[in-house]
């Protein structure tokens, strides 16, 4: 039924004002940035970069797709940006070269377990990229852990080779710190390039769309922890400077655990998040059966993020004031 | 067959110690329960709707036993519940008429004008936060269901006129649906009273007549109409003050209304010589 | 250091919950508010202690010397069902607020298999007096640890817009299936 | 210069250049004016005239009820045409005497001032006028100035803020009223400090305003109970709270007033009208207000009678232009929209402000995704998006323990979220689900 | 009220579907997800708790009214945990490998919601005839959870059905299913279709 209007005005509670940020502006500015990693993988890991890019992104909008219907929502939901996040993150986590039905397992278990049973986009408890991962990582252990070098390294054995915390857990390599930097190691697809993911980081602090609070914390605590390990026993445990640029660290911090739905609300909530996250690393990196732990440290972290919530209420202004 | 009997021994002293336990925690731990409250509570039909009052079924069961509280609160039981708790309470049951929900407003979509487009917390309390409302008519039913969401029984629907409908046999008279309108549309009554003002308003018969076709302009014919004295003139508006009362010699007054602001709510119950009266709220299809 | 080993094995790596499936039907009722998850997990431990005091000089002076070991089941459940009795009724006398919020789970913990459970495991890993009890303390830990987190994720799921079908144990199923995939991290932490 | 802030906040376009440099005019009485009964917080008025009395300007024609109350007086001399409920501004029909101004403005004979000198009134001689003269907040909240001029003896006031932050953007009539009446704010403000007992006087400008702040460093200078203090160009810094903390860096408690850390904060219009009722004996009769916005002709500042229609200071500003999409009293943060002109100006109008269809947000709603941004920037330091949340889902207890009660609804977390969730309008259902809540049990 | 016979059948039928303990009523839910790993032990768990509930079904509704009301949870259990140490004992004499691999599973039987709940709720107040078939249906629904999960799990985490080779050498063994979180999400999944279903057919 047509309804009838007694005048032009619209009406509406206060403000009347708006800001000019909006969710899949967000969401599109994390897209953009992560094509810096999305270029320096394609770079290291050619043609199998940008089959896993691919696939992993597709079947993401395309599980999407099929939870949008199905429960009859809006369709324009799946252009909100948050699905192609997910599939360029999951492809970022992968070996280079995992087979394709690996990755559109993993990226119909990201939307579907990691998102859409909880409703869809700010609902979901865990980082969907991550349970995606973890998924592929507790079917496919072998696969998963099977690296290959960059197609700019000519190396003789191409079946095997490992990725840098790999090679220092079990056979005590140091990689350079220049390679490192540039990403001309072994890893998943996003993680080789500390220097890509630094500036990218680095970008959307700057726009703050990412929480400074979450990176800063994770860091210094792997710094920190790290740091001492070394300084005790040199010989036994790497330098922390190595612990930062190696594997998924970076990643991770920046572009992972600083997932707005996934990570806590309040300040106080954020730093024992950011902490925690650091230190589950350090444990599972130096005293763990795996040389790489950042995946499952922010998937547990994500766990207790509602009770860090609960429990860290801001002071509100003149709280506990006299009156 | 020293087995046996060790295990017969290891187990009997096991069960008599711990049942020594028991039996000194039971005399020393023991809480009182009254067993009626047990019993009532059973006998709730566990809706936790909140219509007696008390949040669950238990806390009236509670009530009832401890406060003294009156039998016939839980509407959802109805009499049939009643007459169980009476029967634990050992107490004669004071029957409880049906009562059901009724909407107080015709100002459909199409009769009463809203202000102007509304943007924002598309819920009634809400909308009526924002200046009273976006209907004109400051006493109309916004329509954005809220009753419709809140009923515990499914027994209120929106119609495509943008007014809840509701259907009286599901209908418990839990009085939630009353609590939450904000406009006070909704109301009880008994489900056998037929008679009723279909509007609210109260504002002058001018203003009224501008915002809605079919308020009540307090023209006062109905209640001229009537002789018997079951209606009277409010604050502009015509009010049922004793529906019994409403007999055949006032259905004249319900023709008479210019704007149909009085009407049976069962037409169809009412049998008239000449005239049939049209349904006036049609159920969502 | 064993008793540290024995404590976050039980606590994180082999969590009851999360990868023995111990425990699983409160885990399901009761974790959907937070504040019961807190009084069961700590009702769950504390029972789970007593029973570790209880039942391991009951199978090692008792059972073992007579040979009665067959005896097992039948007499640690008899030693639990009498002590969780007995809690039940300690805690419906000093607290009516506490026995409201845990309500008829509390006589569930007499058929919560982790704590038969864990009587049985602490027997067949052969551990000390000690260490059962650090294992039973852990234990009791870790399921409070997995319930309270369940919970804390539950009361936000309140808000979430949940498929139909998977509200209730479908969701809490799979959250706990993502918890356990999450916590395969701690693997290899204690070799 | 030393700028002062309180953390947090938002920096929205502030659109004063639209109206900022014309100077105040003074805006005739229409033939019809509609005073309602009720334009303060507190207890409505009851009317003291009947229909076809004649009135003159400024004599009383509602009477206060209760403690927290103010009288209403007539703006205009004429024949009093009726009374009935009229829709006022606030969206409500409330009870309105309505006068045919007869052009004459003859002004009731006991309209004088009490002393001839302004400096010699003692304070409950001011707190006597303030209240007959039915003076109440012009900032927006109309609460009645005397009860604020008293504070409880236990809470000794030693600060006065004069509040000229003008944060709503668009807004200026505050701005012209402290260009234009410097000296008369000046004492006015010296007045109000007498009658709480202050000692020292704070005057709180944001640096978008640098000309005032320098005017008034110019004519304080040397005086030690006079300061001007910087503020930084932030919303939401003319609310009470905020400014007690930029200023003094004190911190009213939650749920409490400026007077329980010992100060008294006052918007510069409500001291101009202070001072002109001790200086003239004239009630409340008249405040300033700017009419702006993209959807105006010609923006102005006017000095209106209170009881004005909208419609008629449209018409005076040469009309809508474009395609008017939102019509609101106030600023665009905190104002409220009306769906007709056809309303009074109440003593609470700062401004009438149209935009155009252009200008307002008509952004699509998503899910919270919790991006923090309006954690970010409560002034408060609230979490709104889980007041919200829990509001939503009809824990008002729960989300009272999160502040529910504390927020000043200012808008700034609406502002921010890029979900385009109307958190303020959810914080406002959630308040009052929450005092039905309250009366229900209570009963 | 339906009729005598049909009210018997209805006593078996439930347990199936309507009530079925591992779908619908969450019971029993730690076996469930902790023995269906593979089919085989899935099969030799349904078979202890099918021996153990009408065993004790049997038991209990003959001597039901001898019980004192206050001391009858404890004899239900006293009662169950017999049976089940015989299932056992049985057990780990003729299939040694089965039970190892079932663990502390088959003991923990005694505990089972599902067996003191119908002990509680059904066998206490009913006749023997009556018993013996609510705990065969309710035993046969707990069966059909178990087999569906376990076949769920074994086909894609092994690719084999009862240790029977069905998907070929193309598969991919999802390890994750035969894991400890793969339980999980099985329940999960077949839980929320089965309550898809369900209120599905209500509706029809």
């Amino acid at each position: 039924m047509e309804k009838q209007y007694a005048s032009d005005f619209k009406i509406s509670s206060s403000p009347h004002l708006r800001g000019k940020e909006s969710v899949p502006k967000i969401m599109y500015w994390v897209v953009g940035i992560l094509m810096l990693p999305v270029a320096s993988s394609i770079y290291f890991f050619g043609m199998n970069a940008v089959r896993i890019l691919l696939i992993s992104v597709i079947v993401s909008l395309l599980t999407e797709y099929i939870f949008l219907v199905s429960r009859k929502k809006d369709i324009s939901l799946l252009f909100d940006g948050s699905a192609i996040i997910t599939g360029i993150l999951l492809a970022l986590t992968l070996p280079p070269g995992l087979k394709s039905s690996y990755v559109v397992i993993g990226a119909f278990v990201s939307i579907a377990l990691g998102k859409q049973v909880f409703g869809g986009l700010g609902y979901n408890m865990f980082n969907p990229a991550l349970v995606g991962r973890a998924f592929l990582q507790a079917s496919f252990p072998v696969a998963m852990t099977t690296w290959i070098p960059p197609v700019i390294q000519k190396m003789v054995d191409a079946k095997t080779f490992a990725t840098p915390l790999g090679g220092f857990k079990f056979s005590h390599i140091l990689t350079p710190y220049k390679n490192l930097l540039i990403g001309n190691t072994g890893g998943s697809l996003g993680e080789t390039s500390a220097i890509l993911l630094i500036v990218g980081g680095i970008i959307l602090l700057i726009k703050k769309y990412i929480d400074w609070k979450i990176p800063t914390g994770i860091l210094l605590t792997v710094f920190v922890l790290e740091g001492g390990l070394y300084l005790i026993n040199p010989e036994k445990y790497a330098n922390p400077l190595f612990h930062i640029l190696a594997g998924g660290l970076l990643l991770g911090a920046f572009f992972m655990a600083t997932d707005m739905v996934t990570s806590p609300i309040t300040p106080k909530g954020t730093w024992i998040y950011a902490v925690g996250i650091g230190v589950l690393v350090v444990l599972i990196r130096v005293f763990g059966g795996l040389p790489e732990g950042v995946m499952y440290s922010i998937l547990i972290m994500n766990a207790f993020v509602p009770l860090l919530n609960r429990y860290t209420r801001p002071k509100i202004l003149g709280e506990g004031g006299k009156k | 067959m020293s087995v046996l009997i060790i295990s017969i021994i290891t187990l009997g002293a096991l069960a008599l110690l711990f049942a020594v336990i028991l039996a000194i925690a039971d005399i020393k731990l023991r809480v009182e329960v009254d067993p009626k409250i047990e019993e009532i509570d059973g006998i709730l039909p566990q809706a936790n709707c909140g219509g007696c009052g008390y949040p669950g079924c238990k806390n009236y069961a509670t009530a009832i036993v401890n406060k003294g509280e009156d039998i016939n609160k839980c509407a959802p039981g109805g009499q049939e519940i009643t007459d169980l708790i009476a029967k634990i309470m050992g107490l004669e049951a004071t029957a409880t008429e049906k009562v059901v929900a009724r909407v107080h407003c015709r100002g459909t979509e199409e009769a009463a004008k809203r202000k102007g487009v509304y943007e924002g917390v598309k819920t009634c309390r809400a909308v009526a936060l924002v200046g009273s409302g976006d209907k004109l008519c400051d006493w109309g039913c916004l329509g954005y269901g809220d009753c419709e969401e809140e009923c515990p029984f499914d027994a209120i629907t929106m119609t495509d006129e943008g007014l809840p409908y509701v259907d009286e046999e599901k209908c418990t008279g839990c009085g939630i649906c009353v609590d939450v309108c904000p406009k006070d549309i909704l109301e009880l009554h008994p489900i056998d009273e037929n008679i009723m003002i279909f509007c609210r308003s109260q504002d002058p018969p001018k203003q009224s007549r501008a915002v809605c076709k079919n308020a009540c302009i307090a023209c006062n014919i109905c209640v001229r109409k009537c002789p018997t004295g079951a209606l009277e003139m409010g604050n502009n508006l015509v009010e049922v003050v004793e529906p019994e009362k409403f007999t055949e010699e006032c259905y004249g007054g319900i023709d008479k209304c210019p704007t149909g602001a009085i009407n049976f709510v069962h037409p169809e119950k009412i049998k008239r010589e000449n005239k049939t009266v049209e349904i006036i709220i049609k159920k969502k299809e | 250091m064993n008793l540290l080993i024995i404590f976050i094995s039980a606590l994180l790596i082999n969590n009851f919950v999360l990868s023995y499936f111990l425990g699983i039907c409160p885990f399901l009722g009761v974790s959907n508010k937070l504040s019961s998850a807190v009084s069961m997990g700590m009702a769950v431990t504390f029972v789970m202690t007593i029973t570790a005091v209880v039942t391991w000089p009951i199978y090692h002076l008792i059972l073992v010397p007579y040979h009665l070991e067959f005896l097992e089941i039948v007499s640690f459940i008899l030693v639990i069902a009498a002590l969780v009795q007995f809690v039940e009724m300690f805690i419906r006398k000093t607290s009516e607020s506490l026995y409201e919020a845990l309500g008829i789970y509390l006589p569930l913990i007499t058929t919560n298999c982790a704590i038969l459970g864990f009587a049985l495991i602490a027997v067949l890993k052969n551990y000390t007096y000690l260490e059962t009890i650090v294992f039973g303390v852990a234990a009791g830990l870790g399921f409070t640890l997995a319930l309270v987190i369940m919970a804390g994720i539950r009361e936000e799921l309140d808000f979430a817009d949940v498929p139909e079908s998977l509200k209730g144990p479908g969701i809490t199923l799979l959250v706990a299936g993502i918890l356990a995939l999450s916590f395969m991290g701690f693997a290899g932490l204690i070799k | 210069m030393n700028k002062k802030t309180f953390p947090k906040g938002i920096h929205p376009p502030d659109k004063k250049e639209l109206s900022k440099d014309f100077k105040t005019e003074f805006f005739p009485a229409p033939s019809t004016i509609v005073i309602p009964l009720h334009q303060h917080i507190g207890a409505p008025a009851e009317p003291l005239v009947n229909k076809k009395d004649r009135v003159l300007k400024g004599q009383k024609i509602g009477e206060a009820k209760g403690f927290i109350s103010a009288p209403i007086h007539a703006s205009v001399s004429g024949t009093v045409k009726s009374i009935e409920p009229h829709l006022t501004p606030s969206g409500k029909k409330i009870m309105s005497v309505i006068i045919t101004n007869d052009g004459e403005d003859e002004i009731h004979p006991d309209i004088k001032p009490l002393k001839d000198d302004i400096s010699s009134y003692s304070p409950e001689e001011v707190r006597t006028a303030v209240r007959d003269a039915g003076i109440v907040g012009l900032g927006g909240a109309a609460f009645p100035t005397s009860v604020k001029l008293s504070p409880p003896k236990e809470f000794p006031v030693d600060t006065v803020i004069l509040n000229g932050a003008e944060c709503e953007p668009y807004l200026t009539t505050d701005y012209r009223l402290m260009l234009e009446k410097t000296d008369e704010l000046i004492i006015g403000a010296e007045i109000l400090k007498e009658t709480v007992g202050a000692s020292k006087i704070y005057i709180g400008i944001e640096d978008n305003k640098e000309d005032l702040i320098s005017l008034y460093a110019e004519k304080l200078k040397g005086r030690a109970d006079f300061e001007v203090a910087p503020l930084k160009t932030k919303y939401p810094q003319g609310g009470e709270k905020m400014l007690v903390k930029a200023i003094l860096g004190r911190e009213v408690p939650t749920g409490g007033l400026p007077f329980h850390v010992g100060v008294l904060v006052q918007n510069v219009g409500t001291t101009y009208a202070v001072y002109e009722t001790l200086k003239t004996g004239m009630p409340l009769i008249e405040r300033g207000l700017t009419i702006t916005g993209e959807g105006i002709k010609t923006p102005k500042n006017l000095s209106v009678r209170i009881g004005t229609m909208f419609k008629d200071i449209v018409e005076f500003s040469g009309g809508y232009a474009g395609n008017p999409g939102k019509l609101i009293m106030g600023g665009p943060m905190m104002g409220i929209s009306q769906y007709t002109d056809n309303v009074p100006v109440i003593k609470a109008t700062s401004g009438i402000l149209v935009l155009p269809d252009e200008e307002i947000p008509h952004k699509k709603e998503y899910p919270c995704i919790s991006c923090n941004s309006c954690v970010d920037h409560c002034p408060m330091n609230l979490v709104p998006t889980r007041i919200v949340k829990l509001a939503q889902n009809k824990l008002f207890e729960e989300s009272k323990k999160w502040g529910l009660l504390d927020c000043i609804e200012c808008g700034t977390c609406s502002y921010v979220c890029p979900a385009n969730i109307p958190l303020v309008h959810w914080i406002r259902y959630g308040k009052n689900e929450l005092m039905k809540l309250r009366k229900k049990s209570e009963k | 009220m339906a009729s005598k016979e049909n009210s018997y059948f209805s006593d078996f039928i439930k347990g199936l579907w309507k009530e079925n303990p591992v779908l619908v009523q969450f019971l029993g839910m730690c076996p469930t997800l902790a023995v269906t790993n593979a089919v085989v032990n899935a099969i030799a768990m349904s078979a202890a708790v099918i021996f153990v509930l009408v065993a004790s079904a049997i038991i209990i509704s003959l001597i039901r009214k001898f019980i004192p009301a206050q001391v009858r949870i404890a004899s239900f259990i006293v009662v169950i945990a017999t049976f089940v140490t015989m299932a056992d004992r049985y057990l780990a004499a003729f299939y040694p490998e089965l039970s190892k691999a079932l663990g502390p599973f088959i003991p923990l039987i005694v505990v089972n919601c599902i067996i003191l709940g119908r002990m509680e709720a059904f066998a206490s107040k009913n006749n023997v005839g009556r018993s013996i078939l609510d705990a065969l249906g309710m035993s046969f629904g707990f069966a059909i959870g178990l087999l569906l999960m376990s076949t769920f799990r074994e086909i894609l985490g092994n690719g084999t059905w009862l240790g029977y080779e069905v998907l070929g050498n193309w598969w991919d063994k999802w390890m994750v299913m035969i894991l400890p979180p793969g339980a999980f999400l099985t329940l999960g999944t077949i839980v929320g279709v089965s309550k898809f279903l369900q209120t599905k057919f209500k509706k029809a």
